[in-house]
This record gives structure tokens, sequence and C-alpha cells, in this order.
């Protein structure tokens, strides 16, 4: 579904990506795991195309997706659930939710009301500026706001972070449920519990490249792979 | 340290072509002798706010030197005009600059504050210069004292003063209010009219003051009381506009008669202006378009077909300084390089101007002339100014004052509120 | 290196820095809720937790560069909760970035002057060339040398490894000599030999230096402090020494993140656990 | 493939030096160095010098030049050094001329007048200066603005005081022995020296440790706040001294005049001090110099034979920020250091560039908002 | 009596106040430009409304060229020029600086710098007795005030309830992820541009019913824009609304009860707000 190749990112003068490269499929959930500072967001920027590839292809159904803008990344079917939420907090939860709204080319195309079922919280508050949400509640605004584009790619960047792990459970089975409905997720985090949970494969990424990869079952079963890479 | 040598070259190249560019430049123009032509520097804005003036000062000077000979005992006039952006600072540059390529006569600049900037300039060189008014006590006190400086265009509170004696005389208005712009033209002019209808014995209702940043009239116009006699509005420029507009606006038109001095209605605004606000307004003017002599209707005609428009007093002005700079160069056989001789012939000269005849007051060196009380009427569907009562041969001091406490007021209302 | 000694034996007694509740809240999330602890003078504090435990918004509010919703800070004594940033710095505070803050566009010599310069009325010394300051440019250059970047003082800031950014930030604020400082994860995003770096030039910090370290290096907390605060959710969880935390099971769950199946967290627990070590062990 | 190659030219603007706004303002190397200063100046005043002696028109254009780049330079310590922009700079170039010229009109002496002027603008600085600080960035921009235009209005209308549209004459200049202010030679020369001086200063400001910790602050001034800096006093201190200089230039500017109007502190001549500054390369206390002999020379030269020389004034700077956004200054350099390359040398700014194009090949991460609580917390 | 005209007086003031500024708050709001040349787009839109009036003689024709001629200029100008710069804020300020020279001068050349004004057809050139009192009052200025009054709940609409306005809201909040929701930001930034064009070019076709037009009513227009959203809080729509009125009621008070003080009354508001609320009364915190 989509592959990336070969990947080389600066931000300003720092190298950060120093050839990365990854597939992920549909109807499954890549995960990347890396430690802090080891160029997670850095590699979800420039497949979002917030940060322009130096070098390197990313390819989605045989479009390439470098050297495009992000708003032409997301109209070819790639949603962010980006770090630390990032609400629209002057828009209510609904404005939110219907800005980005596409069908995609999706049979059974995410609405409203799906959302609004998915997230019962949501739907009481959606009169509610983004900025009055609780940071559960943000995340599950964000999610919903990404899946209304109707993504084949749903790529999100640490959504555990700063959650209770009630909610990182629940993060876990929107997860599950997206994959189980044909999308193919990308998940990006530090939270190895949540990672193992919910891969179907996984990559690490540390110093800038792929330093490892397999399932997560092969992962459980490298304590070393995990101290050295993890520091789990 | 090599590279700082390289920098410091790069540095030096720029600066130096910059400074062998102007250098260069001026070289060529500077420089000449007495066979040369006549030198005539004309600064004045064509940016800024007073671009509209400047460039009809710069079409009455072509015209007129069109109409007297722009070609004196076989000397050529050469006019630079130039751009002082209404600005004293540059107007100063700018004449500088002018001087340094040999001008012999300047004329103007244009607004109060350039000319007051390049005076003592002008005075240091002793050049002639012809003002396009007398506005400022230190113009009056550095002509007296230096013998370079006059003007053949009037002095500020000129139509003013008759403007009073007309008033009160012929319209029998005893009860005036006094809305004026709130710096020196406008002090000058309402000081002009107030002390000149106080004397006579008539009685100002109010002073409203316009500050000259003032950019909607209106809460100044609905401060003129009801029960007023007539309005004497001390305005000019865009206020004159805004000011008519106003007026009209807020019902006051027709109903309370309106007055002032010539850049109320000049020509060179009538065109902007709704006939419905403007016609019927009176101004006391030293010029104005419809004025009935062979003069003007020459003037007049060659105006329109230059300028699709009909004159205003700057572009007369300008017309009529060209005429004294031709007359008095005739009389001086093209010889303008005794700064002077030229400048005691210029005040000499007598001429009979498109506002009728000027002469120079050997007192205030500024124009003895006619001054007439304008009307704006409708003519085949166009805005003209037609003057309905003529003032003849005016002196600076109007006919309601005598000299010397006209000086005396002129010199205080130049520099604060009357 | 005193990987094990207890906190007790390297402080004087006397309390270096303490919060009480202290409590941030931004737009509707509360990034830290109720934080009580206080720290000893000399004593080295590890501080861990998830990401977006609230760490740095704990660190921002010691700084003086966030202002707290609730509760007040005391550094020595003196309650310093209305204080701005650079008045703390005077107190002696000093800290590091986890997004590295060093002064981009200037040298790594200036960048160490700037420095310097902070605490002395110096820094406001208009009419004499920094580089004439003989007394300071000797302090910056023993400071470079002592981390090792002698060679690249006149190198620019952000031409730097990523390493060596990690090492000058460190520097910054040592700079200031501060009797507590507060480093924000040296270690994120380095390799693992200049890792290694990191720890030999935690080990060399002064001993009378009050440290508060935020760190997911196990390795490098293990050899850098006595005891780790566990945050999480903006909320103090736990408290003790590094083999009590490392085995503390729940810690583990919720810093490694993993939850047991079914296994819930109860809020009430993890407060009570804060409250608790948090008045306890000081 | 087809997108690579685009992308790897949108990453090049972000390494492009940019103007005021902080972090990514900072010039690459912005330290005139020594030698170079003293060889730079004797150039200066044996170019200018011939030139103010001969008086007349182009003793007249320098000079005008220099009070300019007086003024332009101390914008420049503060938008270049400090990353904040002014647009007030001609209201304090006017403030200080009044000082002079209403000081004289209440009857006091040249000297005096000027010693009052002195104090007006350090009062004024001290006043407006923590209004102004309050904010940055564009936010400084528009509040300079602002404030520049109640000065303007306050000369315009306080007609009492200011003269008004007219403006007041200033009728004499002080007389120190021999030297005579009131020859436009003597005012040349005075003005040169003061030029020299002021470029003096400002330099030494900012190679001085708080031009340094100025510089350090465009770039972060969090950073600095946690280095033991009250920055906005640091602001405060930078925003009077650059202020400080325009209204030096201001009491120049009266005293060769002979005049001053409120045009001079109007809108479109604190457009134009900026425009000098930008134009000639922020950041480069030179550039602003070499800024204000360009628009002069629209402004003064080029407008006595060019109608429309306002249009091709706004075309050339709109070209510079659209293509050398550094200045001409910077462009200069930009091109001496290209000329060092090609010459097989070391680059012209020496070790930093040279570390900076190597390093910059070299492998090495940057932590940059990757797994950063900190930016998702202010965020949010 | 005296104080009812003076109020209807500065409401119109404000009037005219809020259709300079909603534009120039606006596109502050949006793309963080302060756009010098505001008050440069509200003088061509003027002049342009006057040449159309004169040639074809219907004054509304003219109004609405005007604003059309302004929004593709300034669609044009930021496609060519500000979009190259996109991201260097303080560059894209000072080329906006530039285009205010450029336009003034190009202006001053094709109309001259004669003080113009509009003249309002039929009706509207008229003026009106109020209800209930003597008062006349021009129809203009009602009219003005009437067409404030719309274009703000106009605007009202276009950014509380449309989808447009939640992309523009959106846009303040965080750019980058409005771009990531695959709307493309850029053709935002045009829009936005082109309106606060638009805006400024019909408020100056307006305004110059009221007031004149000539070199220098840039700058007046601009300060106005200027007070009003620094008074009201940069890039706050709200905040233009409520600027617009302060500004206008007290500068209004000000010129006809302290009359020597007028100046002063249009930045007495400035200097308070500034003193105690310095990022505007209705700004955030963050500007």
């Amino acid at each position: 579904m989509i592959t990336v190749q070969n990947l080389h990112t600066y931000r300003g003068l720092s190298y950060v990506l120093q050839g990365v490269g990854l597939t992920a499929e549909g109807a499954s959930c890549t995960t990347i795991l890396g430690r802090n500072g080891m160029g997670k967001t850095t590699l979800v920027e420039t497949v979002m195309g917030l940060l322009p590839a130096r070098e390197g292809s990313i390819d989605l159904d045989g479009n390439e997706l470098a050297g495009k803008s992000p708003y032409q990344i997301a109209r070819q079917g790639v949603a962010l659930v980006p770090q630390g939420r990032r609400v629209f907090s002057s828009l209510t939860v609904e404005e939110n939710l219907t800005l980005g709204a596409r069908r995609g080319g999706s049979a059974n195309p995410w609405t409203l009301e799906r959302v609004y079922d998915l997230f019962p919280n949501l739907s009481r508050r959606r009169r509610n500026r983004g900025s009055d949400l609780s940071g559960g509640e943000q995340q599950m605004l964000v999610i919903g706001r990404a899946v209304m584009t109707n993504p084949r790619v749903l790529v999100m960047d640490e959504p555990s972070e700063g959650l209770a792990p009630v909610i990182v459970d629940l993060v876990g089975t929107v997860i599950d449920q997206l994959r189980q409905q044909g999308l193919c997720v990308l998940l990006v985090e530090q939270n190895y519990g949540l990672a193992v949970d919910v891969a179907d494969k996984i990559y690490i990424l540390s110093g800038g490249q792929i330093v490892w990869d397999g399932t997560s079952r092969e992962l459980e079963q490298s304590p070393d792979v995990r101290h050295e890479h993890l520091g789990v | 340290m090599p590279r700082i040598e390289r920098r410091l070259r790069v540095g030096l190249a720029v600066t130096a072509a910059l400074v062998v560019a102007a250098t260069s430049a001026c070289a060529s123009k500077a420089g000449g002798s007495t066979s040369d032509p006549i030198k005539v520097a004309h600064p004045l804005p064509l940016t800024g706010v007073y671009a509209a003036n400047g460039k009809d000062l710069q079409s009455g000077f072509e015209i007129g030197l069109k109409e007297f000979g722009s070609e004196v005992n076989g000397r050529k006039i050469e006019v630079t005009f130039a751009d002082t952006q209404g600005d004293p600072a540059t107007a100063l540059t700018t004449v500088r600059k002018l001087i340094q390529d040999g001008a012999q006569v300047v004329q103007g600049p244009m607004a109060t504050n350039e000319i007051a900037a390049v005076a003592p300039l002008l005075a240091q060189n002793g050049i002639p210069v012809n003002d396009l008014g007398l506005c400022s006590a230190a113009q009056l006190d550095s002509w007296a004292k230096t013998g370079n400086g006059f003007t053949s265009g009037y002095s500020c509170d000129q139509t003013a003063l008759v403007a009073a004696e007309w008033a009160y005389n012929e319209m029998k208005w005893r009860h005036i209010t006094l809305p004026a712009l709130d710096y020196s033209w406008g002090w000058a002019t309402a000081g002009g009219f107030k002390s000149a209808f106080e004397k006579l014995g008539g009685k100002i209702d109010k002073e409203i003051w316009i500050p000259n940043t003032a950019a909607d009239l209106s809460s100044y116009v609905t401060q003129i009381p009801k029960d007023t006699d007539a309005v004497f509005a001390a305005v000019a420029g865009a206020f004159s506009v805004k000011f008519i507009n106003a007026y009209k606006s807020f019902g006051l038109t027709g109903k309370i008669p309106v007055f002032g001095v010539t850049p109320l209605i000049d020509g060179s605004i009538l065109p902007t202006m709704d006939p419905a606000a403007t016609e019927g307004v009176y101004a006391g003017a030293q010029y104005c378009d419809g004025i009935d002599t062979p003069e003007n209707k020459k003037f007049v005609e060659t105006y329109h077909a230059a300028n699709k428009r009909y004159p205003g007093y700057y572009a007369e002005a300008a017309y009529v300084r060209a005429q004294v700079l031709v007359s008095a160069l005739k009389a001086r056989n093209g010889d303008a390089s005794d700064h002077k001789a030229m400048a005691k012939a210029m005040k000499q000269v007598t001429i009979n101007a498109p506002r009728g005849p000027v002469s120079i007051s050997d007192k205030s060196f500024s124009p003895i002339q006619n001054i007439y009380i304008c009307q704006v009427k409708m003519v085949n569907g166009e805005l003209r100014s037609i003057p309905i009562k003529t003032y003849e041969k005016v002196p600076p001091q109007g006919n309601v004052l005598d000299y010397a406490t006209w000086e005396k007021n002129f010199k205080r209302y130049t520099q604060a509120r009357p | 290196m005193n990987t094990t000694a207890p906190a007790q034996a390297a402080s004087t007694g006397e309390v270096a820095l303490r919060v009480e509740s202290l409590g941030r809240q931004f737009a509707g999330v509360k990034a830290v809720d109720g934080v009580t602890l206080s720290v000893s003078r000399g004593a080295r504090l590890g501080i861990i937790g998830p990401n977006g435990a609230g760490k740095t918004t704990f660190f921002n509010m010691l700084s003086g560069e966030l202002k707290p919703t609730s509760g007040r800070i005391e550094m020595f004594g003196q309650d310093v909760t209305r204080l701005p940033a650079h008045r703390r710095v005077a107190l002696g505070l000093g800290r590091t970035y986890q997004v590295t803050r060093v002064l981009h566009g200037l040298t790594v010599r200036e960048n160490l002057t700037v420095a310097v310069h902070g605490l002395s009325r110096s820094k406001l010394g208009l009419l004499r060339s920094w580089r004439a300051y003989r007394r300071q440019m000797e302090q910056v250059e023993e400071l470079a040398a002592s981390f090792g970047l002698e060679n690249r003082l006149d190198v620019l800031a952000e031409a730097l490894s990523h390493g060596e950014v990690r090492q000058l930030d460190v520097c910054l604020a040592l700079a200031l000599k501060p009797s507590i400082l507060l480093l924000d994860e040296p270690a994120a995003g380095l390799s693992p030999a200049e890792r290694v770096d990191i720890r030999a030039l935690l080990n060399r910090l002064p001993p009378e230096l009050t440290l508060i370290l935020i760190e997911h290096d196990m390795d490098v907390l293990r050899s850098a402090v006595d005891e780790i605060a566990v945050l999480h959710h903006g909320e103090y969880v736990a408290r003790g020494s590094v083999a009590e935390i490392q085995q503390n099971e729940l810690v583990r769950e919720l810093y490694l993140g993993k939850q047991a199946e079914g296994a819930e967290l109860p809020k009430e627990t993890a407060l009570n656990a804060g409250t608790e070590s948090g008045g306890g062990l000081v | 493939m087809n997108g690579v190659h685009g992308s790897a030219d949108r990453a090049q603007p972000a390494r492009r030096p940019r103007l005021g706004g902080r972090a990514q303002s900072v010039p690459l190397v912005a330290r005139p160095q020594g030698p170079m200063l003293w060889i730079g100046a004797a150039a200066f005043i044996a170019l200018t010098a011939p030139l103010l002696s001969q008086g007349g028109f182009y003793g007249g254009l320098v000079t005008q030049m220099l009070i300019f780049a007086i003024a332009a330079m101390g914008l420049d310590f503060l938008g270049g050094f400090g990353g904040l922009v002014s647009f007030g700079q001609a209201s304090y170039l006017g403030l200080g001329a009044y000082g002079v010229a209403v000081s004289m009109r209440y009857g006091y002496g040249p000297w005096t007048a000027v010693g009052i002027s002195l104090v007006v603008i350090l009062l004024v600085a001290l006043i407006v200066g923590p209004l102004a600080v309050r904010v940055s960035g564009i936010g400084f921009v528009i509040m300079t603005l602002a404030l520049g235009q109640i000065l303007f209005g306050l000369a315009f209308s306080w007609v009492g005081v200011s003269g008004g549209d007219n403006g007041l004459p200033i009728l004499s200049a002080p007389v120190l022995g021999p030297i005579d202010l009131n020859k436009p030679s003597h005012m040349s020369f005075a003005v040169l020296a003061v030029f020299i001086l002021s470029a003096w200063l400002l330099r030494t400001f900012v190679t001085s440790p708080f031009g340094l910790s100025l510089r350090g602050m465009m770039s972060n001034e969090q950073r600095l706040r946690t280095l033991g800096y009250a920055t906005r006093l640091h602001r405060y201190v930078a925003y009077v001294i650059s202020v400080f200089f325009g209204g030096l230039a201001g009491i120049l500017f009266a005293f060769s005049n002979g005049l001053i109007s409120p045009t001079a502190m109007d809108f479109h001549h604190n457009g134009v001090i900026t425009i000098m500054a930008v134009l000639g390369g922020l950041g480069t206390l030179w550039g602003p110099v070499l800024g204000a002999v360009i628009i002069i020379l629209f402004q003064q030269y080029l407008s006595i034979y060019v109608d429309r020389w306002a249009t091709a004034m706004g075309v050339v700077f709109i070209a510079i920020m659209l293509f050398v956004p550094e200045g001409v200054w910077g462009l200069a350099r930009k091109g001496a250091r290209r000329l060092g390359r090609q010459l097989g040398r070391p680059a012209a700014d020496g070790a930093t560039t040279r570390a900076l194009s190597a390093e910059a090949r070299e492998p090495h991460r940057d932590g940059q908002n990757d797994g950063s609580g900190d930016e998702a917390e202010v965020r949010a | 009596m005296q104080l009812l005209v003076q109020t209807l007086n500065g409401l119109t003031l404000a009037g005219i106040m809020f259709l300079v500024s909603s534009g120039f708050t606006l596109v502050f709001g949006v793309m963080r430009v302060a756009n010098l040349a505001h008050g440069a787009f509200y003088l061509l839109g003027g002049y342009i409304a006057f040449s159309t009036v004169q040639v074809i003689g219907n004054f509304f024709l003219g109004v609405l060229v005007a604003a059309v001629t302004t929004a593709v200029l300034g669609l044009v100008l930021e496609r060519t020029l500000i979009n190259r710069i996109r991201g260097n804020v303080m560059a894209e300020v000072l080329l906006t600086l530039g285009l205010v020279f450029v336009i003034d001068d190009v202006a001053l050349a094709i109309w001259g710098g004669d003080p113009l004004s509009l003249k309002l057809p039929g009706l509207l050139a008229e003026s009106s007795t109020l209800p209930g009192s003597h008062l006349v009052y021009p129809n203009a200025r009602l009219l003005i005030l009437g067409v404030a009054v719309l274009v703000g709940l106009g605007l009202y609409y276009l950014l509380r309830r449309t989808r447009v306005g939640a992309i523009v809201r959106a846009g303040v909040d965080d750019r980058e992820m409005v771009g990531a929701m695959g709307i493309n930001v850029r053709l935002v930034f045009t829009a936005v541009f082109a309106l606060g064009a638009l805006l400024a070019g019909m408020g100056g076709a307006l305004g110059a019913t009221v007031l004149t037009l000539g070199p220098g009513s840039d700058a007046t227009i601009l300060t106005f824009a200027l007070v009003t959203v620094i008074v009201g809080g940069l890039g706050s729509f709200e905040g233009a609304v409520l600027g617009s009125l302060i500004v206008g009621l007290l500068s209004n008070y000000g010129e006809a009860y302290f009359p020597s003080l007028a100046h002063f009354a249009l930045f007495a508001p400035l200097v308070v707000v500034l003193l105690i609320r310095p990022q505007g009364v209705l700004g955030r915190t963050t500007a």
C-alpha cells in the first residue's frame, strides 16, 4: 500500500532521517517504535509533506508522494493524527470534524454519525470549542477528524501521549477497528505496550534509520533488541 | 586577512561606483558661462500630497513661457522643474542642486514650509525668487532685509480682508461663523477676515478650528449655530471639497450662505465637486476663471485646451510668474546674471495679468491687484467661478485697515490663532 | 560513582527545592496536577514518566517560564512562585532543554560568553568588545575544555552535531554555576557512544550541585541519580531509589505503557502513592 | 522519483538567512572585523571628504546620506541584532529635530537646544519604550508605526509648540571655537564626525557583551531568560539605544536643513528609513549606510530627472525583498564569499562558514519536535 | 440633540473604520501579515470607483468595479509576489511597504493629486430629517453605516457559519494542520488576501463619498486601521468591530467637545489600551 524507500530528511541543518525504508499494507497496523529524538516525528512529517525529503521516495499505490504539498498528500488518501493532538481550538467539535470531510473512495464512508457512534463523548460536546475538551476528548477528536477525510492510510503520531491508560486502551480499540475496516494504519509510538498490542508489523527507528523489523511476537522475544533500541 | 580585504574591496567598489556615478552625472551638468541660456529653477511638488498643485504650476508656467516668449534677446529661457515632494528637506536639497547647476532665477517652491526651508539659501546666494504667495512673517522680514524675494501671487489674507468688507457692506451680514483650518494659512485668513470684519462692526459668532489631520468634517460642520448670518470657511484643497460636501449633507446648503477665499471654489477642484452643494458659494479671490478680460479669456482657452479643464489660481499664478519673468528679462535685455538688478527689475514690473493689472507693493513686496468676489455658477453644464463684484487695485492691507495695523496683525496671525 | 547511595548521604539535609501542590492547566487539559515534592541540597533526583506526563511542563514551572495555575515553589526556603525566570537563575537555578535551546547564529564561544555574562552586571556592558573581557573569556575556554568543545569554539551552534549540542546546552547551564540544575532529557536522540559521554559528563558535575533530571534511559539514570520520582498524567505517582522504582510493578506498567489485560490503574492508588512517598522520602 | 528534485529545491529557502522575527532571522555571520573597519573608515572618509568640502548640492547630498545613515544604523541595531524591526525611526528623527527647534524658539542657544533635545529624546524613549517592547515581530512593526503616527500627529496639530504644518526654522547652529556649524562645510564635516562616532559606537555596542546577548535573544529569547537575562529590560535598553541614534540624526538634520516640519516624520518617511536598513541588509550595520546612500540617491537625485522615481524605488525594493532578502550588503558579502571560493581560498567568513558547509554533510541528528512533550503542551 | 448628532457622526465614522480595518485584521489574523498596502488598496478602490462613475455613471456599479478590481489586484499580487516569500513574515510586511510606494505613485500618475470625492446618486445624495426631531442627517452617512453593518454581518456569517470560515479560523489556530487535512492553505491565503483587498477597495469607494481621496489619504486610512485593530485586538474580527466603535465614537466626541485635543482623541484609546491590555480589548495573548 505505502512504501517508503531510502528517505533522507534534514531539519534545518541537522540530518535526521538517514535512509529510512519501510512498507505498510492495507487492513493492517504497522508500528514504528523508537525513543525520543530518533526521528519518529520527522518521519511522520516527511510522509505528510510537512517537511521536504532531501532524497528518497514515498509511494502510495503507485503514486509518488515525496515532493507534494501536505494538502495534495492528504487528498491522495493520507490522514494525520499529529503528535500533541493539535485540535483547532477555536472551532467547535463539529467544525473540527467536518473541516476536511471527504468521501474518499470509500464504499462505507465515515460520517459524523459514525464518528459520534464511535466516540459518544464527542457527540455530547459537539457544540463545544476544541479548547474546552479534555486531553482524552481532544485525542478522540483528532482521530475522528482524521477518519472523516476517509483516508486509505492513517498516520498516527504518538496518540497515547499524555493519556490515561483507560483512554490509551480506547485508542488501541479504535486502531483495531480501523484496521478491520481496511485502513492502513501507520502508528508511530513510544508506548511499547500499545505498539505491541495493536501492531501487525513493527519497525524500530533509531538514529534516523530502521534498525530492526519484525512482528510483535518477535519483538517480545528479543529482550536485547528492546533494551538496546528502546531502553525497555 | 585576505577575506577581510576582499569583502572590503567589494564594499568599496559598490560605494565608489555609486559615488562615481553621482559625480560624473553632475560633472556633465555643472559649469557654464555668460553666453549660456537663462537658467530658471522651478522647484515644485510633483509627488506627495501637493502633487496636483505642482502639476498646475508647471502647466501654467509652461503656457506662460509659450505666450510671452521662451527666448529673450537671443537667449533661451531654460526651466528646470524639479520635484520637491512637498517636503522641505527635499526642497532644500533640490534647490541646492539647481543653484549648483547655475540657476539664475528661482520660482518657488510652493508650500510655506518649503519656502521657509530654502529662503536662507537663496538669500545667501542673493538669487531672485518669486514666491507663490506671502504667507509668513519670515518672508516679510527677509524680503525687506535681503531684497531678493517677492511674490507676484497674493498675500495670504488679502482676499479675506476684502471678503469681510464685502460681507459687511454689501451683504449686510453682521453675525458670522468662522470655521478655519488650524494652521498658519487658516490663521492668517481667519485673522485677516476677523480683524477687518470686527473693525467694521461685525461679530464673529463662533470660531471652529479644524485640525489639518481631520479626515471627516461632520463633527465640525454640525457645530455651526443655526442662527448665524453666514459662514466664512477658511478652508483649502481637499478640505474645501470635504467642507462643501458636509455642508450640504447636513442640510445647511441653501439655509445659511457660505463664503470663503480663493481655494474654496478654485477652478482646480470645481470639476470634482457636487454642483448641488457648490452652486452659489462665494469667495473673495484674486483670481477666478470667469474673469472677463481678454488676457484671461486667452489664458483660460489655452489652459483648457492643454488640460481639459479650467485653470485655478495655482496655474494662473505660475502663468503670471512667467509673465513677470519675461517682462523683467526684456527690461534687462536678457541678462539675468546680476542677481540684484534682476530682482529689482522683477519687482518693478507692472503687467496686465489674466486677473487684471498687477504691480508689486514696495512695502510688503506682494501684489497690489484687483480682488474679486466670485460665485460658483453653472455655465453650459460646467461649474465656473464667476466674478460678481470687483474691488480694484487693492493694496496688501485691504481697504479697511491701515498698513501698520495690517503688518502687525499679519505677523501675529501667521504664527498663532487670531 | 554513587549509584546506589541514599539521598541523605549526599545531601546536607537542607531543602534546596520544595514544590507544593503545583498544578498547570492548558485550556481544559491538566498538564501537571497537584505535584508536591522536595529535594535536598546536593540530592540527585530523576524524573520519569511516559511522554506527555507533564515532566517538561513541571520543569517549565520550576524555571519560571510557565506560570503555575496553582501551588507554590520554594528555592532554599524562599518563595519563588512569582519570580520571573531570570531572577530564579540569579538564585542559582540552571536548566537545559529537551529540544535543545542553544543560541543559533552564534558560535560556541559566543554562546558560552552570553552564558558567563548572564549573572554579572557585565551583561549590560556596552563599551568594550566581549572579547576584551579577559576573565570571562578564560572561563569560556575552561568550560569548553571541560566538555571537550575546545576545538569547536568558533563553530556556529547550528553546525554542531547533536551530541555536541547537548553538551553545549548543559555547558550553558553550568556556566552560571547553578546550585540547582534541571536537565531535560540530556540523552535524548543521542547515539550509544554519545550517551556514554553524557553519562560521564553527569558524573563530573560538582557534588554540591542539586540535580533534577528528566530521563528515559535507565542506564543514564542509574549512573546519575539517587532517587527517581515518577510522574504520570500530570500527577506524581511514586518515588524511590532507582532499584525500587525499577521493581515497582505499577511504575513498570505506567512507564513502559504496558497494560495487563483488564488491569486498570486505580487512580486513587496512584494519588496516594504520590503523596505518601512524596511526603516520606525527604 | 519525480518529487525528489522538487523537494530538494524546496529545502533551500530554509537555510537562507532571514529578516527579523527571531530564530529564523539570524545572519550566519554578523561580525564586522577589526582591521577592515579601520580600512573601511579611512576609505569612507577619503571618499566623502572631497564631496563634503566641495559643499553645494553634492556636499548636501552626502550630508543627508550620512544623517539618514546614522538613523538607519540605529534602526539596524535593534532590527538586525535584536530582531525588532521598527517603523518609527523617522519619528525619533523628527523628535530630535523638534527638540532643537522648539528649544531655540523659546530662546535657548543652539548648544542648550542640543542638550534639551537629547534629554527629550531619551525621556520619550524611556516612556514609550515599555509600550513598544511589550510586543515583538509584526506586533512591534505595527506598534512602532502607530506610536510614530502619534508623534507625527502631535507635530502636526500641536501648532502652538511645533508650528504645525509649516514647521519651525532653526536659524543658528552651534559654534565651538573655530568650528562654526552655520557654515555648510563645517556642518557637513560635523555630520561626518558624528557619523563616524556613531558607527564606531554602534559597532562597539554590537560587539559588546550586551550586543552579543541581543543576538542571542533574537535567536532564542526564552533561553536567554534561563541564562539569567531580564530579556524585556534588554530589549528596552536596545530600543532606547536604537531610537537615540534616530534622535541624534534628527538633531543634525535640524541644523543642516534649518527647518523641521511634520513631513519628516510621516508614514512615508518612517517607511523610508526602514527601507534603507532592510535594502542595505539588516544585521550588517554597514548595509544600512549603503541603503541610505541608495535611497537618498533615488529621493533627492533621481527625483530631479525622473518623474516616476517613487515607482522605481518601490520596484527596486520589492525586487530586493524577493530575490535578496538579506539586502545589498548581504549580496555583496555573498559575492565576496563566492569569489573567495572560486579562488580556491577559504571562504570569506572563515572558520564558521567552512565549518558550516562541512558539518552539513556529516550525519548528526537533532531531536527538534521529536517526541517533544514540551511542544505539545505549549500548543495545547 | 448635539450629543445625538455627534453619536451618529461617531457611528458612521466607526462604520468607515470598520470597513477598512476588517480587511486588515482578517489578513493579519490568517496570514500574520500586516498589510501596509491596505491604505493604498483603499485609495485605489476609491479612484477606480470615481473613474467608473465618470464613465458609466452608476454609483453602485462603481463600487462593484472597485471592489472586484482591487480584489483581483490583491489576488495577483499575492500570487506573484507575496506567495514567493511565504513564511518570511517580516519580508512579506516590507514587501507590502514597497507596494505602497508603487501603488501611490502609479495612482498619482493616473489620477493626479486633486482631491476627489464621489457623488451619490438620487436620494442617497439628499439628507433626511430624523423622525421625532429636527435633525437633518445625510443619507450617505446612513448608507455607510448600513453597509458597514451588512458587511459586518456578512463577514460574521462567512467566518462563523460556513465551512470556508471554519477553514480560515482553523488556519489562524494551526496553519500546518489545515494543510494536512487536505485543504490547500496557499489558496486560502490568496483568497483571504484578495478578500482583504476587496474590503479595502470597497471601503475606498464608499469612504470617498464622505472623505476625500488624494495623496496621503492612504496613510490616514492605514492609521485608522492600525489604531482600530490594536485597540480591538490584532487579528480578531470582533475586535475590529469593537475597536471601530470605540475609536469612532471617542474620536468624534473628542473632536466635537474638545476640538483642541482632537488629534489625541484618536490616539487616547490606543494609549490606554496599550497600557492596560497590550494585546487589545479582544485580542489573544499570543500576538
